[in-house]
């Protein structure tokens, strides 16, 4: 087993007709994910540029009773993208990967009650998705030759410094049993928390990158769970050492306001919960290989 | 998207909250004219985006035109955290009995709204959340239904306003939340709400931050966009749909992903070079995007050398190829440019920019250590 | 309270519905003009509260102003359901391609707002509902959150419209929804949302209920109140608070609740008379609200009798005595007043009736048989 | 045990500063009923007449907390009626009684949706609330004099028409077990089918007289549900069966709507169901008297 996603993952891509939507649909088929329809209202029974066989529907519930499908990857533009979130959750899929950027934080916020109250997961919105390069599946946008089967668990509040960690992890050696991209946004479906307690209860996972950033005070939170919570060997890079007080670093959570939220607050608080924070993200890799060995 | 305080005031007015009337003037003379209008004690404020105006000696209490007139002259023309002061607010005074904290806004650790009140206003809200948590109130609401009556007088009566007042309060508070969500704001703030000695509430100042992801389906607030307030660089890159913020080192970096792009100034710096800039192209930029955040960059007389730092997700390394080349065709004056580029369509990046006579590195690492070294 | 299609379909339109345009008309002049200011062919429609329009000839398609002057001089003056006539719509026709139902109102059953759709409009959806209810799509929605965009694309599709349709449809579904939401309507309804051949969806019919409960906050759409299609009788009651139905019968009732004061109708008719009307007096009348409500019954000439059936809870026995007391001195004329009275406060209430000799008595049976012996 | 009210009911009076709000609960502390507090905005610490040693509070919770009070007695005006439901639910009440008429019904349907995901239990709005003259308690506006013990259960849409058939039993010597006012409003938070559930389980209860009137299909689903679960002989009364179609009825319910909702078709239904229909309230209850005897 690995945590979210297995071989069992069966995909609907939302959007899938879209230039993105096809591109990565088309990926992630290569890498071995079972896509097996797209959604695009008003474009049912189109074809899709390089996946013969994948049908498109009109909505998600059809889909879904067409393909039994148990997963979606999202891809429609933000202002449409809350609305496909909440499809999905009323269509009963186990995992909801929201990929789309610059979703207004309003209508997260109306997503919220909707989704606790479901058994969905939701990874994102503004996120890079999710890979188990073991079992051959990802869903999301990263490039899946950067991956190697392995025993790391990552998650990242960040998409392509996540990548940068992968690449390292499997340039070292160490491979991956996971990496997961929660998204860079103020409210998001699943949180660092969420991720690192999947972790450590993941028998294929033996040591833990967290990949943080300036703003908010999540990073300060998994740090209480890990003292708490966490037995496996945790390294942490957190980005956003040279920015500057109050400006504003293009994620909407990465405000640095006040007290809270800065990077040598979020390093301290790692740092005494055990966590070895690297100065830059491959220093984070080594420094847990060096435990791991 | 920060509003000014005169355009924040006219929102929340609208939604039945009690803000004192205002003038907006632009020279001492019409500052004079509007508190003759008034009459009495009159406030002028700065109206500028930045906060920690009242330290600055942007505001200033006038008794009558003519003090008026001076404490205009006095704010006109100054810089509030480097932001040049072009005009005033004048409103009439308020006589205050207590100052109370009324705000609504974001609360990331438990991923809702929340309203925040708290008896102990006027002062720096975060410093009262820091010192003595228990003295603000709270209430996580959903945004769909807004706050309800029963919780919004709760919290009136635990601000220990009388049942008169606490009426007003639920509408006060009700249109601040209204104006939260109407506006798809981040923060929607009364800060203070003071209750006069007659024990009548006034809003007497407003903060309104818009989430920037909502200004798409809100052209009406974009239109209160005050581009002056802003770096022109940082506003050319925004209608661009890049983020950019200028510093002060030498060293352009152009990244994708707001993550890396700040780990990229970290790894600068760690390697000692000082970063001119953060700037993130956006997830899936093409190459007019890329050329575009690159002549940005060297917009910049600061910028001696630039690094590129690009790891292909939903951006796509030939994209970027291109647009690289494109700048380079075009850029105004020749820097060396470190390129690292990996990710999705990778080798149809490299292989563009090697027919190019470019090389590109594959450690970010190694990267930076040039671009340190190229402006040595 | 029922709103005329002609204010129905401003407030849809306010909403974003494509409502042809329209003009109201009081003469067959009128009505002329304004066809010759649309062109081509209109259609006239009787304005009245009443359903059945159609079929009792208040609908006529008119080609060109003295079609149109001749359709408003058949339908003007005549009476439907026996409300008159008074005004016409005139509004250009619309080509017909197919007719959609769409409606939004209240699920008792279900206990809430629901959205109903069917492929089938044009004809009562009632009816389709009872034959073919599958042929019917339901959006149960949370008055709170309004449907969301996925669930009226999904009824949209069901319904057989083509991608760019089903986004209008949406549009349309969320204004009518939000028409119902905040206008506190019971039932907002557009029979039928017509296709045309062109492939455009036109609402070309309006209807609005209103929630009488909620006029009082709602007093922009009070006054689209007709109080000339009402019996003046019933509004001079609902204006004092009392709900009255004029029936044909010669025994008025005055009765505190709906459901006993139809449940005394039952026995005045099962006893073999005639109730005169419906009337209850609401919770918690007084003695004025009482005393009114005996004028409003004498007023009606049929009455020969007046059956008063108080059941007191909220409402107190002593309190309608005194209001009894006093209508009878100023009673217009001199009928038989049976008077049965109990519950709250009903020693005092009797007490009262008896000084005034007046024998009240116990069995709401024996009451009404002793009103039915009263008009033979 | 008698069904939803027992000696146990701790009751806050919601709006006791009003003529009604006061009135009613000196009657209801009379009938034997534990009024432990009031509650009116802005009146806190007020005296309430005729009830010394009953505090006001401002909010629900001071009261619940102050008095371990677990139902709520709703007096206050319409506009602002929905809003202390939504005050008692928060504050954890188990019963609620809500004797305002003329709440708009899109303030109820705002109300269901958090009535559903908590624990408790709304009777009303527009109804007399509820007594049980065996227990000695009440909550709500009837006459408690008409009661006596007695062990049939009745459940009614319509206020008054309660007190009749209460009457009824009361000369006929059956007595109540208990006497359920669901109010006449469409939008309600205990239906008949609630009521006789708990009725059918009720062991002080030997057959229950069901009180409908015209408009909506409550009764019809009283029916079925009757026909399926219900044991105890059941007799009822529909009111209206002289009013015109179409009119309405002063009851936000009764209106008669094309096929359904007419008392005739209620009649059959229940009749149907096995269930002895009265043409008057009188014979409803004489009619389950020959049954019980």
């Amino acid at each position: 087993m690995s945590i979210l996603l297995d071989a069992s993952a069966r995909v609907v891509v939302q959007g899938i007709t879209g230039r993105q939507g096809t591109f990565h649909a088309q990926r992630m088929a290569e890498a071995g994910t079972a896509v097996v329809a797209g959604v695009t209202p008003g474009r049912a029974g189109a074809a899709v540029d390089g996946l013969p066989g994948v049908p498109v529907f009109n909505t998600m519930a059809e889909a879904v009773s067409d393909t039994g499908a148990n997963a979606a990857c999202i891809f429609v533009p933000p202002p449409f993208a809350a609305d496909a979130i909440l499809e999905d959750i009323a269509a009963g899929l186990e995992l909801i990967v929201c990929i789309t950027e610059g979703i207004p934080t309003i209508d997260m916020l109306r997503v919220m009650p909707v989704l606790r109250a479901s058994s969905s997961r939701l990874i994102g919105p503004n996120c890079p998705g999710i890979a188990v390069p073991g079992a051959n599946v990802k869903v999301g946008i990263m490039p899946w030759e950067i991956h190697a089967p392995g025993r790391v668990g990552v998650v990242s509040r960040s998409g392509t410094l996540t990548y940068e960690v992968v690449q390292h992890l499997t340039d070292s050696g160490l491979g991956q049993s996971a990496a997961v991209g929660i998204g860079g946004d103020p409210i998001i479906g699943t949180r660092f928390t969420d991720v690192l307690e999947l972790y450590e209860q993941d028998d294929q996972t033996d040591g833990i990158v967290l990949l943080g950033e300036i703003g908010g005070g999540d990073e300060e939170q998994a740090a209480r769970f890990i003292s708490e919570r966490v037995t496996k060997p945790v390294s942490a890079f957190i980005a956003g050492k040279t920015a500057p007080p109050e400006r504003r670093m293009g994620h909407a959570g990465a405000i640095v306001s006040g007290s809270e939220g800065t990077a040598a607050g979020k390093e301290t608080a790692l740092r005494e919960a055990g966590v070895c924070v690297g100065d830059t993200p491959r220093e984070a890799v080594d420094l847990l290989a060096a435990q791991l060995r | 998207m920060k509003v000014h305080e005169s355009d924040a005031r006219r929102i929340f007015a609208d939604r039945g909250l009690p803000v004192p009337p205002s003038r907006v003037a632009t020279t001492p003379d019409e500052s004079a004219t509007a508190a003759g209008e008034f009459g009495g004690l009159v406030v002028v404020k700065a109206l500028v985006l930045a906060g920690g105006r009242g330290k600055a000696g942007g505001v200033k209490l006038a008794d009558g035109p003519e003090a008026a007139r001076e404490a205009a002259e006095a704010i006109l023309g100054i810089e509030i955290r480097g932001e040049r002061v072009r005009r005033v607010l004048v409103a009439p005074a308020v006589d205050i009995d207590r100052e109370i904290y009324l705000g609504v806004t974001i609360d990331r650790e438990r991923q809702s709204a929340v309203v925040m009140a708290s008896a102990a206003g006027g002062i720096d809200i975060e410093e009262v959340a820091a010192d003595t948590p228990e003295a603000i109130q709270r209430i996580e609401f959903d945004v769909a239904r807004g706050v309800e009556a029963w919780q919004a007088r709760a919290v009136g009566f635990a601000l220990g306003l009388g049942g008169r007042q606490v009426l007003d309060f639920v509408g006060i508070l009700n249109g601040l939340v209204r104006a939260f969500v109407e506006c798809d704001a981040s923060l929607a703030e009364v800060n203070p709400l003071v209750v006069s000695p007659d024990g009548k509430l006034w809003a007497i100042d407003a903060k309104l931050n818009i989430d920037d992801n909502a200004l798409g389906r809100r052209p009406e607030l974009e239109q209160l966009r005050d581009d002056a307030a802003e770096e022109p660089a940082e506003a050319l890159a925004r209608a661009a749909g890049i983020s950019y913020i200028k510093l002060d080192g030498d060293i352009g970096c152009m990244v994708n992903g707001a993550g890396l792009a700040m780990a990229t100034m970290d790894v600068v710096k760690h390697y000692g070079g000082e970063p001119a800039n953060f700037l993130d192209v956006g997830g899936g930029a093409g190459a007019e995007r890329v050329s575009a955040a690159l002549s940005i960059i060297l917009d910049d007389p600061n910028v001696r050398a630039v690094f590129v730092n690009i790891f292909g997700g939903i951006t796509r390394a030939d994209d970027v190829a291109q647009g690289v080349l494109a700048a380079r065709e075009s850029m105004p004056r020749a820097v060396p440019l470190v390129v690292r580029l990996m990710g999705t369509n990778e080798a149809e990046g490299l292989r563009l920019l090697a027919d190019a006579g470019i090389q590109a590195e594959r450690s970010m690492d190694a990267a930076a250590r040039l671009a340190v070294e190229a402006v040595r």
